[in-house]
Formats: structure tokens, sequence, C-alpha cells
């Protein structure tokens, strides 16, 4: 109970270390910032992990804790609170392990950086990890809300961190307006529970004993199905799903460390949380879960699709992030909460894995991210090249690396929900394991296709980033034996007991159905085959490359460009908005609005200009007006009554 | 005690009318900045102070130093009453704190005629701080015209090159809705009830919450109002005036302007608008609320494209203001809370955003964003500054906006969800033009025209940094204003319900 | 007589000096006009004058004689006026020559 | 019909003849002899309804010193008929129609006035001198004496206007 | 009755002064020291100590607010001659003589404050007007002066004839056959036809005094033919002197029957401020721009017409007050000019700062801004019509038009602080110490009736 009580360090040393960082980035020096920078995040997963030891206690009841009034106005009042469950340890573990990794990374990587720059970037990520982590303590929506635009400012600011071009800065300001629409769906869910249930903390609704969502036993009610449906527009921003998802590849732009933050351990897995987090209220709308699972499943089918023509070495680990934010939340559409969790978690590991193993790669190429133009490198770069292959068969899902255990658990679950989910997710991965391995080798395999000055310059990393690299990749491996299927040991699925009271709840209302064991290793042993062979073909297949091999088909085009969706989207929302902008400035303003205004004025001049024609300087004139108006006076006097 | 002699309103009102006149005489240019900047901070000493002597449930006996009634024209029942209430104080502190901010951080600009200048500023001051404090509505509308006059003057007279047409359009646009209100506010006084023997009627602002007033002269009443206060904030379609006259004041003024005049219009609706004219404000809460809508989306979407950076806040100022409008007239405890906490929230911000763009303006010589480019290289910390600031103004958690903006958001859902559905569109805007101008003019390269750009002051570089303080202390605790202003929303809400 | 018929009369007098005062570009004859239109008050007055022959006021004089002392002092006015008028037609024709009332135009608009 | 209609009809008739008269001659001087017509015509009238002082006083002030007069002035200018240019048709035409619209205007509406059919009979002597006098130097004594203002302001803008001064240039 | 006595005393002296005084400059002096004597006169027989003891026969009848108006008129008065005494030396030689018609203009305005008979009514507004008529001419050799005394005088004349017409018809048309204005009254009962004819004539002939629309014609370009000292002496003191006329004779006559002619007075009210404030936006002439700014000021002041209650007669005090000094103020400083444009003023806040100042509080109180005068006049003005209750349109379309007037006061404001100065026109204005001096107390007593109008208000109820 003891570290529970400390849990406020947890994000605040982050905190902490943004400011130190921040303020002193001129007057420190690049080492004692690294030192740091790191080191207030591994103080953090420390304590984390003491978190962790006091939940996985026995007897262990969420603990919701309260700092002080943040807003009170009137009945509604929304207290500063940390709740402390299962969950949250977990995903604090994540964050801070996997961000004090990436973090270590970063301090040889970032290196060559100026020195306020270095500090600078070092604040950022500070900051992000803060903000993560404040988005997973909190203690009700609002504090999760905070974090939630707190990841995205942090984004904005690392994907735009070399500002000088203004790419990066298109793509951050991209990926922050984008988060934005979503944070907005996010926000009118926010107010959709307040006026409906007065309260947004998570204590106060979805309490198992007193609950006030507990309490309402309608299953789909329009309210419900409206607030889970806003809070899961701000999920798919957040975790970039179909339609806000192109955020992500764009947000490349920043250094690579900040890639592997995003795509691993923060930002991307806020949506994936939020929605565990609010399982209970999902669970209670059938219908909203049913639409994320199709969201889910077609971001991932999608996404993978288009990862197989992309050539930019971290546009394919984008593209792959996505799609496997799509099983996720495939997992979530059909109740597995738990898998989706685990798939989180596992993905932390091996994507981290790729981003570093990549920024490693790029490091050595001297800035090249085209892979075209890479090839052999994996005599040069060995601890690279093996973590990297390790982290791809966990992707691929291949036994009994991390990926197969998670991935698993999520399809079955899908194929007990509803088999054609099953399948197509089972395409996508086998998409994944085709793109991952075309990666591999072309990357590692073959021959080199650099310049010559390239080849001089490959060379191993250093070892603060190959050590990363290395215990990520062990992590990646063996991570996914804490969630064994029952199928193959009883009672196996050690982080589904640990998650269980926190779906408890959501258990009893969605009847959970089970496949059958036979089943189940049926479906196992299929895709297992079935991703073996595929990784294996793309591996051949690409291991020889050359580049410039023939003609695309009109739907390898359309896969290379993305499906051209910037460019729809440009065509119908950004160009239609600037041109509605302009209209309404230089048309309905202008001329509209203030014609009319100014209208008025000259209307008031031209008015005068001819009423003082009526001056026509002749007596004659004035006194003939004068009887007029005497004339008209008499009549309404003498003849109206 | 004090309060027997001075209470803190009119310690409020006094002090910066008196330098104001007083600074006439110093012609010395230095001395007359020094002693404006001083007489600002005697006024906000005053309103810190005044702060402090709020707990009127607790201690009844602070009511002394925050009320004072003199008898001025007893024949029509007009009386010199001023108050502070918590709004009251929210605002004469917003007001006492944005003119030592405006002073130093200008502190480095030279005006000609500078003593006129600066007494022009503290003039206005006096002015601003009449209209929060009056609780007559004669009074008030005193304030309300007296304090447009000596802005009138600073723009036209400091001003850009088209300066003297916006500013009188600015002029006469306030002044026919003043001339309206001040019919809405004879024909109300009409049928007050008598506050005291020498007269039948009162202008006291209880006899107005009490004035016996059907539905039907409601409705016409609360136009005459309402369009008034509705052109000062502005509400769209009332807006026109202001990016043109923002785009031509001089930046002291301008920060006046947006900084507190605005507000002017927000705290009337409030205190003014509403109460007196409760049924009617039920009937027509729709259609304003609709206007309040359009205009945010509509300047939202004009402030993408603008290239001036001052006509761009200018439209981003309307924005905001919408949101507050329609807040106001969602009517909920929790909107008109958000209101207030956005009232001093849209000051600082505004205010820091104007700073940024004056030491822009100043250092480089151009105000347009195309031109502009790369300044975080050479002013890292100019564009810290700003990008707080910008966040702020968009409204991100842990800084001030979002809570209000999540308040008056609250409220508005409360009231009709797809309202609030259209109003979040601002929060998508805003963060679209505020990163374009983050965009275009800090990141990106260097040009010939930014590379001269010079450093800040260190007065500036305090001042930002108190603002900046101030947008982090509310955005975490905003508890501070919210406090301050519950007294009010619930009287007025109180009246409200009565009626 | 009834007294409509001088009611009429003086009405038609009236406007037959107002149509002179309209018509006429002479200042002389415009003056002369109006000199009509009193004219045609004055006969009206005494008109009426002899209607409230009967009424007595609190001085005892009949409310006839205060019409008639009014007509006494309308044609004081109208010396004093013809005075003034004639004085001011002459200064004008004096600078030139022209007692158009349209020939200075000056003033206008 | 007795005298006094004849008498009423012939001089009324003679009234609006020479009003026309006046208004309508070319010649200025033809004019004021015209309006003496009126003036006599006027006289009568006063006569019939027994206001002789008012007649007389008529006759001496009106057409005897006012017309002169304005004889004078016209003689000292040396006007005749070609001196009045011709005036806008259009505006003769207006002040014409708008001039009977009101007179049409006016008969109509006091056709209808409760007063109109009280008979004046002649025959009594509020209208001698002896009694106008009386009233006029009790009762009206102070308007008489506020009158003298009247006459000597007129006096003084005679004589100001009139006097030859210093040769200053005509400014225009 | 003190003050019609003096006034004509004191203009019978300055006419015989003309004779002795062998400097052009005594006669200001003279009276200077003629209107002080006045308003004490005057001043002393507000409190109840007559020096002349005349029977007026209840022809006159002098209350406290009429008293009270007189004593405004004439203090507006000596400002007006410490100001502009010296202008009038700039018509011609005739000195003495110009103020002795100025005081027999004053002998006029204390009439028609306290008339009680129409016959005393005629005579007052012919008093007013014949010395007027010379003056307006009295520039003789200008043919602006010229042209604008003929108007003046033709017109004033027909209007003369309109409103002796109307008295005629009232007086046939009132049973007891009085021309008492209390005797005409009659109740609320149906207006006989020949009282209605007569009620238009009047009101149409007071319009035409106080220049109302549509018999508003002659005063724009009397006011820019008549030497500008004139000029300000009519377009103020005159003017309301006027009004107060108006009001009188319509309250005391008609006043119970108010409902049967109050469209037209919403008519001529509705084209007044209409007429004024639209064509004075165009002028270019300050002088012309005041006249239709009179205009226009006029038809705020109607609304004590239209309202007839307490508060109107107080306003309508108020209004002559702040109107008059306002003016008087500004005409002063466009008689030191040479040139009358708006282009005049440029500058002036540079060359001559204090003159600016107050020019611009001038300004601002015709606006009509409050902390002068000007607003509290037009509030009361304002407020009288609201509680009259009826027509609340025009209340509104009223402050509409007062906005318009911003537009055009504020041009002048504009040159003032705005513009560069043009440095050959109104290079050297004589302006002297003492003038700058007077300009600040009418400044102050604007400000100070903006703040506190019971200074004036309070007396009428004293």
């Amino acid at each position: 109970m003891d570290a529970i009580q400390f849990i406020y360090l947890v994000p605040l040393l982050p905190l902490v270390g943004f400011l130190i960082n921040g303020l002193g980035r001129k007057t420190l020096s690049k080492s004692l910032i690294g030192l740091i920078g790191s080191g207030v995040i591994f103080l953090s997963f420390c304590i984390s992990v003491l978190i962790f030891i006091a939940v996985s206690k026995e007897g262990f009841t969420t603990q919701d804790i309260q700092y002080f009034d943040f807003i009170n106005v009137g009945k509604l009042n929304i207290p500063f609170e940390f709740q402390v469950d299962q969950l949250t340890s977990l995903f604090l573990l994540i964050i801070t392990g996997v961000g004090f990794l990436i973090h270590v990374y970063s301090t040889s990587y970032m290196k060559e950086e100026t020195q306020s720059g270095y500090g600078r970037y070092f604040s950022y990520l500070n900051l992000f990890v803060f903000s993560m982590l404040l988005l997973v303590l909190g203690g009700n929506y609002l504090i999760m809300f905070m974090g939630w635009e707190g990841v995205g400012l942090c984004s904005y600011l690392l994907i735009g961190f070399w500002f000088k071009e203004q790419e990066n800065n298109n793509a951050a300001k991209k990926a922050f307006v984008m988060n934005r629409i979503g944070d907005v769906g996010f926000l009118l869910g926010i107010f959709w529970l307040i006026s409906s249930f007065g309260t947004i903390s998570y204590h106060d609704l979805y309490n198992s004993s007193n609950g006030i969502i507990t309490s309402i036993s309608a299953i789909n009610s329009p309210a419900i199905v409206a607030i889970t449906l806003l809070l899961f527009v701000g999920a798919c921003g957040k975790s970039a799903q179909i339609p806000l998802y192109t955020w992500l590849p764009d947000a490349m732009a920043g250094p690579t460390p900040v890639s592997a933050l995003i795509h691993a351990a923060t930002m991307v897995t806020a949506g994936i949380y939020m929605i565990a987090r609010s399982n209970i209220l999902y669970s209670l709308a059938p219908t909203t879960l049913d639409v994320i699972a199709v969201i889910g499943t077609l971001t991932a089918i999608v996404a993978a699709t288009i990862a197989i023509k992309q050539n930019d070495i971290k546009k394919v680990l984008a593209y792959s992030t996505v799609s496997q934010l799509g099983y996720m939340f495939l997992g979530l559409g059909v109740g597995a909460y738990s898998a989706a969790v685990f798939h989180v978690m596992t993905h932390a590991f091996f994507k981290a894995l790729l981003f570093l193993g990549a920024g490693s790669v790029i490091h050595a190429m001297g800035g090249e991210q085209d892979i075209t133009k890479m090839g052999g490198l994996g005599k040069k770069m060995r601890v690279t090249y093996i973590t990297f292959f390790i982290a791809c068969i966990a992707i691929s899902g291949i036994p009994p690396f991390s990926g197969f255990f998670s991935k698993d658990e999520i399809l079955s679950a899908a194929y007990a929900s509803n088999p054609l989910l099953y399948y197509i997710g089972l395409g996508g991965a086998l998409l994944t394991a085709f793109y991952m391995f075309r990666l591999l080798a072309l990357t590692f395999a073959g021959k080199f296709r650099g310049t010559e000055d390239q080849l001089h310059h490959v060379h191993e990393s250093n070892a603060t980033i190959t050590i990363p690299l290395v215990i990520l990749a062990v992590l990646a491996a063996v991570g996914g034996l804490v969630g064994i299927p029952e199928v193959f040991v009883k009672n196996g699925n050690k982080l589904n007991d640990f998650l269980s009271p926190v779906f408890a709840h959501s258990a009893q209302i969605i009847a959970s159905q089970e496949v059958p064991h036979q089943t189940e290793i049926i479906l196992m042993i299929v895709s297992v085959i079935l991703i073996i062979t595929t990784s294996v073909w793309a591996w051949k297949k690409y291991k020889e490359y050359q580049p410039g091999t023939g003609e695309e088909s009109v739907f390898g085009k359309a896969i290379k460009n993305k499906f051209y969706v910037d460019e729809v989207y440009d065509r119908i929302i950004v160009k239609p908005l600037n041109a509605l902008s302009r209209l309404l400035d230089n048309v309905i303003d202008k001329k509209g609005i203030d014609g009319i205004v100014n209208g008025v004025g000259r209307g008031v001049n031209y008015g005068s200009r001819q009423l003082r024609l009526l001056q026509s300087g002749q007596v004659g004139s004035y006194i003939l007006l004068m009887v007029i108006g005497m004339l008209l006076l008499f009549i309404i006097q003498l003849f109206t009554k | 005690m004090l309060g027997t002699y001075f209470t803190f309103p009119e310690l409020l009102l006094w002090i910066p009318f008196v330098t104001g006149l007083i600074a006439i005489f110093i012609k010395d240019a230095k001395s007359v900045k020094a002693f404006a900047l001083f007489s600002s901070l005697a006024t906000l000493l005053v309103s810190v102070i005044s702060l402090c002597y709020t707990d009127v449930a607790h201690h009844p006996e602070y009511v002394d130093y925050n009320n004072v009634s003199y008898v001025w024209m007893p024949y029509i029942g007009s009386s010199f009453s001023v108050g502070l209430d918590g709004m009251g104080h929210l605002l004469t502190f917003l007001t006492a704190f944005s003119f030592p901010v405006i002073f130093a951080a200008t502190y480095k600009s030279e005006f000609k005629n500078a003593n006129a200048f600066y007494a022009l500023m503290l003039l206005s001051q006096a002015g601003l701080m009449g209209v929060f404090i009056a609780m007559d509505a004669l009074l008030f509308y005193f304030f309300w015209e007296l304090a447009l006059i000596p802005v009138y003057f600073l723009c036209s007279r400091w001003g850009g090159e088209k300066r003297i047409a916006a500013t009188f359009k600015f002029f006469v646009y306030t002044f026919v809705g003043s001339l309206l209100m001040l019919v809405g506010i004879i024909y109300v006084y009409l049928h007050t009830p008598s506050f005291s023997q020498d007269s039948a009627h009162s202008f006291y602002i209880a006899a107005f919450y009490k004035a016996v007033l059907d539905p039907g002269q409601q409705s016409w009443l609360f136009w005459l109002f309402f369009i008034a206060f509705a052109i000062k904030m502005p509400i769209f379609p009332f807006h026109t005036w202001q990016p043109n006259s923002y785009e031509q004041a001089p930046y002291p003024a301008v920060m006046v302007m947006s900084g507190v005049m605005v507000k002017m219009g927000v705290f009337a609706m409030i205190r003014w608008l509403i109460p007196v004219f409760p049924a009617a404000a039920a009937k027509f809460d729709h259609v304003v609320i609709i206007l309040a809508i359009i205009g945010i989306i509509y300047a939202s979407c004009i402030a993408i494209v603008q290239d001036d950076l001052k006509r761009m806040v200018a439209w981003a100022s309307i924005a905001h203001l919408g949101l507050m409008g329609a807040a106001i007239f969602a009517g909920n405890f929790t909107s008109l809370q958000g209101t207030m906490l956005a009232m001093l929230n849209h000051g600082f911000n505004i205010l820091a955003l104007w700073i940024i763009v004056d030491i822009i303006n100043k250092t480089t010589g151009i105000r347009k964003i195309s031109e502009l480019g790369g300044l975080a290289q050479k002013s890292p910390m100019l564009s810290i500054f700003f990008l707080v600031i910008a966040l702020a103004n968009i409204g991100l958690p842990l800084t001030n906006s979002f809570v209000s903006e999540f308040l008056m958001l609250t409220g508005l859902f409360h009231f009709n969800k797809w309202y609030a559905a259209f109003a979040c569109m601002g929060v998508i805007l805003s963060a679209v033009y505020m990163l374009n101008m983050m965009k275009n003019v800090f990141y990106g390269k260097m040009n010939s025209l930014t590379e001269n750009a010079s450093a800040m002051s260190n007065l500036q570089k305090m001042v930002l940094t108190v603002l900046v303080i101030f947008i982090l202390v509310l955005g975490i605790y905003p508890s501070l204003v919210l406090h301050l202003t519950e007294g009010t929303v619930s009287n007025i809400l109180a009246h409200i319900s009565v009626k | 007589m009834e007294i409509k018929w001088y009611l009429f009369l003086s009405i038609a007098l009236f406007c037959i000096g107002m149509i002179g005062a309209l018509t006429r570009r002479n200042s002389i004859i415009v003056f002369m006009c109006i000199e009509l239109m009193l004219n045609s008050v004055n006969l009206l007055l005494i008109a009426f004058s002899k209607m409230h022959m009967a009424t007595v006021n609190a001085f005892g004089t009949s409310m006839a004689t205060s019409a008639q002392i009014f007509v006494f002092f309308i044609m004081i006015v109208a010396a004093a006026e013809v005075t003034v008028g004639l004085a001011i037609i002459v200064m004008m024709y004096r600078n030139t020559h022209s007692i158009d009332i349209n020939f200075l135009n000056r003033l206008k608009n | 019909m007795g005298i006094t209609q004849i008498l009423f009809w012939f001089l009324t008739i003679l009234a609006l003849v020479a009003a026309i008269g006046v208004i309508s001659s070319k010649n200025p001087i033809y004019s004021v002899l015209w309006l003496i017509v009126v003036f006599f015509a006027i006289s009568g009238h006063y006569i019939l309804m027994n206001a002789q002082f008012l007649a007389i006083v008529n006759i001496i002030v009106y057409a005897g010193a006012i017309m002169v007069l304005f004889l004078f002035v016209i003689m000292l200018m040396n006007l005749n008929a070609e001196a009045e240019p011709v005036k806008n048709v259009y505006m003769k035409m207006a002040g014409i129609i708008s001039g009977l619209t009101l007179m049409i205007v006016l008969v109509a509406a006091l056709s209808h006035s409760d007063v109109q059919n009280t008979i004046i009979r002649p025959g009594t002597s509020i209208g001698l001198i002896k009694n106008l006098g009386k009233a006029l130097f009790n009762q009206y004594v102070v308007p008489f004496e506020i009158s003298s203002v009247l006459f000597l302001s007129a006096m003084i803008g005679a004589i100001m206007l009139g006097k030859k001064d210093p040769v200053k240039k005509i400014s225009l | 009755m003190n003050a019609i006595i003096l006034t004509a005393i004191w203009g019978v002296i300055m006419m015989f002064g003309g004779v002795f005084f062998k400097k052009n400059t005594t006669p200001k002096y003279w009276a200077i020291a003629g209107i002080v004597i006045i308003i004490v006169a005057n001043i002393f027989e507000f409190f109840g100590h007559q020096i002349f003891h005349v029977d007026t026969k209840g022809m006159l009848r002098f209350d406290a607010f009429s008293l009270h108006f007189n004593t405004i008129v004439f203090i507006c008065t000596l400002l007006f001659f410490l100001l502009s005494g010296r202008d009038f030396e700039k018509i011609g030689i005739h000195v003495s003589e110009y103020f002795s018609l100025i005081f027999f203009v004053l002998c006029g305005v204390s009439i028609v404050s306290s008339f009680n008979t129409l016959l005393l009514l005629f005579l007052g507004i012919e008093i007013l007007s014949i010395p007027l008529y010379i003056l307006t001419g009295s520039d003789k050799r200008n043919l602006k002066s010229n042209e604008a005394s003929l108007k003046y005088f033709l017109m004033g004349a027909f209007s003369t004839g309109l409103m002796l017409m109307g008295i005629a018809l009232i007086y046939g048309g009132n049973s007891l056959g009085s021309f008492y204005i209390d005797a005409i009254n009659l109740g609320t009962g149906h207006l006989p036809v020949l009282i209605a004819a007569g009620l238009v004539l009047l009101l149409v002939a007071m319009s035409f005094k106080v220049s109302a629309a549509p018999f508003h014609f002659w005063v724009p370009d009397v006011y820019d033919g008549a030497p500008t000292v004139v000029t300000a002496f009519m377009s103020t003191i005159v003017k309301v002197a006027g009004f107060i006329a108006f009001i009188h004779l319509f309250q005391y006559s008609f006043g119970a029957m108010q409902s049967q002619w109050q469209t037209l007075v919403v008519i001529i009210i509705a084209a007044t401020l209409l007429i004024g404030n639209v064509t004075a936006v165009f002028q270019q002439s300050v002088k012309r721009m005041l006249a239709y700014s009179s205009i226009a000021q006029a038809g705020f002041m109607m609304f004590a017409l239209f309202a007839l209650n307490d508060t109107a007669r107080e306003g309508i005090l108020l209004y002559a007050a702040a109107y008059s000094l306002a003016s008087i103020g500004l005409f002063s400083v466009i008689a030191k000019m040479s040139d009358y444009s708006i282009a005049g003023f440029n500058g002036l806040g540079k060359s001559q700062p204090t003159l600016a100042l107050t020019c611009t509080i001038f300004l601002l109180s015709l606006t009509g801004i409050p902390l002068t005068a000007g607003f509290t006049a037009k509030f009361y003005m304002l407020m009288a019509a609201v509680k009259d209750g009826h027509q609340i349109w025009l209340v509104i379309f009223a402050v509409i038009c007062a906005a318009i007037s911003a537009v055009y006061y504020f041009r002048v404001i504009q040159a003032i602080y705005f513009k560069e100065p043009t440095p050959e026109i109104n290079a050297q204005m004589p302006i002297t110490p003492a003038f700058r001096w007077i300009h600040i107390i009418i400044a102050g007593l604007i400000i100070l009736l903006g703040i506190l109008p019971g200074l004036v208000i309070d007396w009428i109820y004293y």
C-alpha cells in the first residue's frame, strides 16, 4: 500500500524532468540532460514496479486518490484524482519501462543535435511520458482527457521537432488537428456523461457496488450508445483508426525514437486504454462494440495492405502500427478486453524494438530511410539484424514469440463472435507477415544498393543503442508467455487473471462465447502454417531485390499511394474549408455583412447629397415646400379621424 | 477603518481617473510613462487587496469595503452606487491587471504626445472600472460611453494608416448600440418600483431587477440591450467593426479593447440583460445561441485564411467571444461559471497574444504571416511563450482556457446537444489557425526580413512570464476564480428563476 | 351676413396672397402679397369680433374690443415690418441693382 | 337682399378682383394700385361691421402711408414691367395649385364649423375711437408700450441699413 | 418684468450710445455691464424682489420656470458677449446699434418666455424677429448677408401671416372670444374645426421659428449668410426662446387635447430629425453644418412638445442651456476663422490645444456623450418621450439619428486632432487668454451640467 501513496510521483517525476530540461536546456550539459531525462523515467519505472507489486497482492481493491477540487461548479464536481487498479499499473509499467528504454536509446541517437535542441528533445520526451501517465492514472475522464490532449500536444511538438522544414511542421499540425477532431468527439462524450449521469469519475460510474452505470440495466440505450460512439471517435483519432489514421504515417517526420514512443508506449495505445477503462460502458452498448469491431478489422486490413507497398522503412512500420491497432480494436469490439490489452503490451515491445532497430539502421545509413536503397545490412549490423528479426517474428505472430499469443487471443475471440471477422483478421495477419519479411529482406538481406559513401559509413551502433534493442528483443520474445492460452496450459493466461477484476463486470454483461478447444487449436495451426509460409515467400521474393522492376498495376499504384486517402481528404475537407473561409472572408463578410454596414453609411451620404438639393436657395421654392408641408398637416389634422 | 472613508470600488475608479488627468500635464515622455506604470500598479495593488476582502458570507463587514452609494440625482432616482461582487472583483482585477501589463509590455514603444497617450489610457481604465463597478443603470451607461471615448481617440490618433475611418466605424457602431440601450434603460426605469421618497422610479440595479415588464415589452427591450452588448462583444453579425479597428489601432489600445473592453459586453449581458429580462432571455435564447455559434464557426474559418497577424487575432477573438455568448444564454450554473472564468482567461490570453504580435511587428516591421518565418531560431524564448499562449488559446488542458471552455461547453451541451457539437467545431478550427500561425511565423526557415528580429526586452519577458504563470495556474487550479464568482452566478440564476 | 362668408372671403384673400408670394419673383410684390395676407387676417378678426360682441371679459369690456385692438397691433407691426422690409430691399437693390428674389442665390444646398 | 348684402357682395367681389389684380399685374405700380383698391374694399367691410376706427386707420396707415412708401421705393428703383424676369412655369403652376388646394382644404374644413351661420349684424359702438382708446390705454397699455420697442428696433434697423457707410468693397 | 423693462431700457441706452461712444470697443463693455445688471435684476425677481411693479392685466405671467429660463438665456448671452463681443466690430461701424438690437431681441425673449395672451406672443415674436432681420443683413456690403436678410425677412413675414391667421381662427373658434392662452384650453373634448385649423397654422408658424422641418428651409441659408456672430446669437438664444414660447403656448392652450394633435408633432419631429441629421452629413462648411445640426437638435427639443410633461419641461431647460453653451463656444471659434470649412479646423489640436479641447467638449456635448450637458439634455428629452408612452419607435428613430449626428460632429473632431494643419489657413487666429479662459469656463459648465443636471433643473421647483 505504501507505494500507492507515492503514486503522484510517477507522473510528477517526468514533469520535473521536463521542467529541468526545458529551463536548463542551454546551461546543462548534454550528458546531464540525458541523465536527468532518462533518470526520472527510470525512477518512475521503479515506483511503477512497486505499485505493480502492491496491486498484484491478494485482496487489492481499486484505489481512488483525490488531491484537490479541480472543477467545482454547482452540482458538478470534478476533483483532481488518480485511480489505481490492475489496468493502470500494467500500463504504468509499459509506459515507463518501454519509455525508459527509448530515453536511453535517445541519449545516443540524438547526440548530434545542438545543445538546446537536445535539451528541448528530452524535455518534450519527458512531457510526453508525463502526459501519458496522467492519462492512465486519471481517476476521471477529465484527467484522462488532460493527458489525452497532452500526448497530442507532445506528438505535435516532437513530430515537428525539426521545425525548420515546413513538411515536418505540416505533419505535426496534421497530427494535432486530427487528434483534435477525435478529441472533440471525446469531449462531447464527456459532456454527455455529465449531463446524463452528473459525474465522470470512474469511481462513481463504474464502482461495482454502487456505480451509477451499474444501476442502469438498459442495454443499448441511445444515450449510452451515443456516449460510447463519441468516446470511440476520440479513440479513433488518438489510436489512428479509420477514418482518422492518416496522421500517423506522416508522424514519421519526427526523430525515430519519438516514433517508437508514440507507437509503442504512449499515445496510440491511449484509445485502447480508454475503451478498456470504460469497458462496462461499452459492454452496455453492443452496437458500439460492433462498430468498433468492424472499424478495427477494416483498419487492420487496409493499413496492412498499404504497408506492403511502402518503401520508407518507417512508413512500413507506421502502417503496421495502424494495422496492429486495428487488431486491438477488433479485440475490444468483440469484448476481449484483456486480449486487447495484452496485445498492447506485446505490441509495445516489438514495435518499440522495430522502430529502435529502424532508427539504428537509419542512423547507420546516414539518414536514409528508403529500403530499396538498403540491402545487405545484416552483415554489418548483427545486433540490429537479429533483434529486428526477432521483432518480425513476434509481430507476424509466429509462436512462441509474444505476438503470437496476443494476436491469437484476439482472433479466437473474433472467431467466437463472428467468423468473418476472424477471416479478415487472418488475412491481415498474413499481410503483416508478408510486409514485415519484405522489410527485413530488403533491409538486411541481399546486396547493398546505396551509395559508396553510405557503404563506408554503415556500422553497428553503440551500446546505448543496442542494449535497449537487446532488452526489448528479449521482452518481445518472451513477453507473450504471460498470456498462454487456456488451450495449452491451464491457468496459463496470467495476464487475464490479473486483469480480470477490471473486466469482471463486463464479463457479466456480455455472455462470453467460448470457442471449443479443438476448433481453437485447428485455427491456430492453420494460421501459423499460413503465416510461416507467407513469411518465407516474402523473404525469398525480396532477398535479391533489384529496383526498377516492372510496371505497377492500378491496384498496386493505389496501394502505393495509400489509396489516395490523403488526396481525398484534401479534396473534400481541406480545400473546401479553405475555399469556404475565403468566401466567408472576402464575399460574405467584406461584401455582405460589412457591405450592408457600409451601405448604410453610403446610403446616409447619398441621402445627404440628395436632400440638400431641396435647399435650392430660392425663396419661392422654400415657401412652396412650406405650404405643401402645411397642406399635409392640414389634411392629416382635419380629414383623418 | 478604510471602509469609512474610501471603498475599494471608489479607489479603483478614482486612481486611474485622477492620475489620468494629472498625466496630461507631465510633458516629459519618459516620466509620464513611468507615472502611468506606477499608477496602474497602484490600481492593481488596490484590486489585489480588494480580492482579499471578498468573503462576504463570513465577514458581513466586508460589504462596507466593497459597496458604497452616494446621492447623485435623487429627483430621478439615480445614485452614485458602486460595488464589487464576485464578478465585479473578477473584472476589475482583470482591468487592473491588464494595464500595468500593457504599459510594461509596450514600455519600449514611443508615442508622439506621450502625455496625451498615457492620460487617455488611464482614463479608459477609469471608464472600464466604472462599467464593472456601477450598480446604477444610469451610472453604468455613463461609464459604458466614457470607456469608449478615450479608446476612440487613442485609436484615431496613434493608429495605422486607415485609422480614422476604421475607428470611426467602431465608434458609430458602438454608439448606435449604446443609444438603443439608453432608450431601453429609460423604458425599464419607468417601470421600476420606487427606492426612495424623492422619485417614483429608480435606476438602482435592484430596482431594475424588480422592474415589472410583461413578456411583450421584454421582447423588444431585450433587443435594444442585446444589440448594444452584442456589438461590444462582438457577436455575429455585429462584428464587422472589429477586424478593421483592431488592424488599425495602436497596440496598447488594441490590448485594452480586446483584453478588457470586449468583456464589457459579456459582463453587461450577465448583469444587465438576463436578470432584467428573464422571460425574453428564455424566449430568444435559441436565436442568440445560434447567432453566437454561427459566429464561432464563421470567425474561426475566416481566421484560418487571414494573412495579417492582427486581423487573425481579431477573428480568433470573435470566435472565442461567440462561445461566451452562447454559454451566457445556455443560462445554467456551469455555463455561467465557465463564462466568468472565460472572461478572465480570454483577457490574459489575448493580452499575451497581442504582446507577442507587437513584439513580432516591432522587431521585424512586418505583420504579414506569409512574409514571416523562422522566428523560433531567432528568438526561441518568444516562440516558447507563444506556444504556451497559443495552446491556451486552443484550450489545451492544463491551460486556463481549457477549464472555461470545458465548463461553457458542458453547460451548452446541457442546454442542447447539437449546439455544443457545433460549438466544438471552434475547438478544432482554433487549433488550425493557431498552429498555422505557429508554423508560418515561428517555424520554417528565416528570411531576410526576420533575420534582423531583435530580442524582447526584460520587461516584456517578465510580463509574458507572469501571464504564462497565470495561464498555467488557472489551468490547474481554476477554483480560485470559480469560488469568487459562485455567489454572483447563483444570484443571477435566482433572479432568472424567480421572475 | 353669416360669418361664413367673411371666413371664406378672408381665406380667399389669404390664399390669393399666398399664391402671389409663391409665384412672383419681384420682392416688393411678394412683400405686398404678404401684406394682403395680413389684411385678410384683419378682416377675419373683425368679423369674429362682431360674433363675440356679446361676450364680456373680466375687465368689463366686450371681447369684440380685444380683437379690434389686436387688429390695431397687427397694423403697427405691419408698419414696422414694412420699414425694415423696404430697407432690406433697398439695401439689396443698392448692391445688386435687382430686386428679384432669385437673383441672389449664393446660399444653397 | 338688403342694402347690406348688396354692399357686402360688391365689396367682396371688388376685393377679390383687386387681389387677383395685385398678383397678376406685370407692372409693380399697377400692383400697388390694385392693392390700394383691396384696402379700400376691406375698409368698406369694416364700416359695414361698425369698425369705423379701424376702417379709417386702414385707409390712413395702409393705403395712405404704407402704399405710398411702396410706390416711392418702386419709383426710386425705376422698376417697370420688364424688370421682373419670367419665373419658372412649373414653379408658377405648383404655386397656384398648392395655393388653391389650401384654399379648398380650408374652405371644405371650415364650412363645417359650428359658428358658421352666426349672423353678423351692424350696429354697436364698440368700433368707435372712444371705446377702443379706453381699452388701449387701460387694459392694453403693456402691449402698447411694448410695441414701442418694436418700432424702436425697426427704426434703428431702417437707419442702419439705409445709411451710407464709408465705402467697403462688396464681398461676394 | 424686470428683464423686459431693463432690456428695453438698455437697448435704448445702447442706441444712444452709438452717438456718444468714441471708440468702437466701448459698446462691448457697456453691453456686458448691461447684461450683468439684467441678470442680477432677473435673479432678484426670481427671489421675489420686483423692481418695477406693473399691472399687466394677466397678459404676462412670471413663474419660476420662465424666470429661470430667462436667467439661463441671459447667462448664455453674457458668455456670448464675453466670447464674441469683439466680433461685432468686424461686421461694420454701427457696433452700438448692433448691441442695441440684441438687447431688443432679449426683450422679445423675455416676453415670449412669459406671455399669457396670443397678442403678446405675437408682439414678442415680432420683437424677437425684426431686429434679427436687420442684424442678418447688417453686413451691408456682403451679398450673402443681403441675401440671407431678404430670405429671412420674406419668409419670416410669411410665417407671421400664417401665425396671425391661426390666431384669428382660434379667436373665432373659442366661445369666449379670448386671446388669453389658458382661456382657449377646452379640456379633453373634441377639437372644434376652427381651433384645429388655427392650431395647425400656429404649429406651422412656431415650427418655422424653431426651424423644424419642413419649415426649416430658411435656416441653413440664413445662418450661413448672416455674420457669424449674429448666427451664434440667433441659432442659440433666440431659437431656444422660440422653443419656450412654443411649449408655453401649446401646453397652456392645447395641452389637454394633446392626443388630437400629437400625430402632427410626431411627423414634424421625424422629418426634422431626418432632414437635419442626414443633410448635415455632407456639408463641408462648419458654419452651414452647424446650421443643419441646429435643425437636428431642434428635432430633439421638439420632444418636449411631444411629451408635455414635467420631465419635458425640465429637459427643455437643460437642452436650452446645453445646446446654447456648446453652440456659442463653437461659433465663437468659427467667428475667429477666415475659413469656415472643416479643413479650417485641421490641426487645431496642435496650434491651439486648449481651444481644441474645449471645442471637442462642445462637439461631444452636441453629440450627446455622457458627462456633458448634451447627454443629460438628450436623456431628459428621451425620458420625457418614453414617459409619454406613445410612439416608442420615434424615440428609437431619434437615437439612430443621434448616432448619425456623430458622423458630422466627429468629422470636426477628426480634423482637429487627426489631420495635419494646413499652415496658410487660420495661421494667426486672434486668440486672447481671456477668450481661452471663457472657453474653459463654458466647457466646465457643460461638464458640470453633465454630471449634475440638478443645478439647472432644481430651480424650476423653487
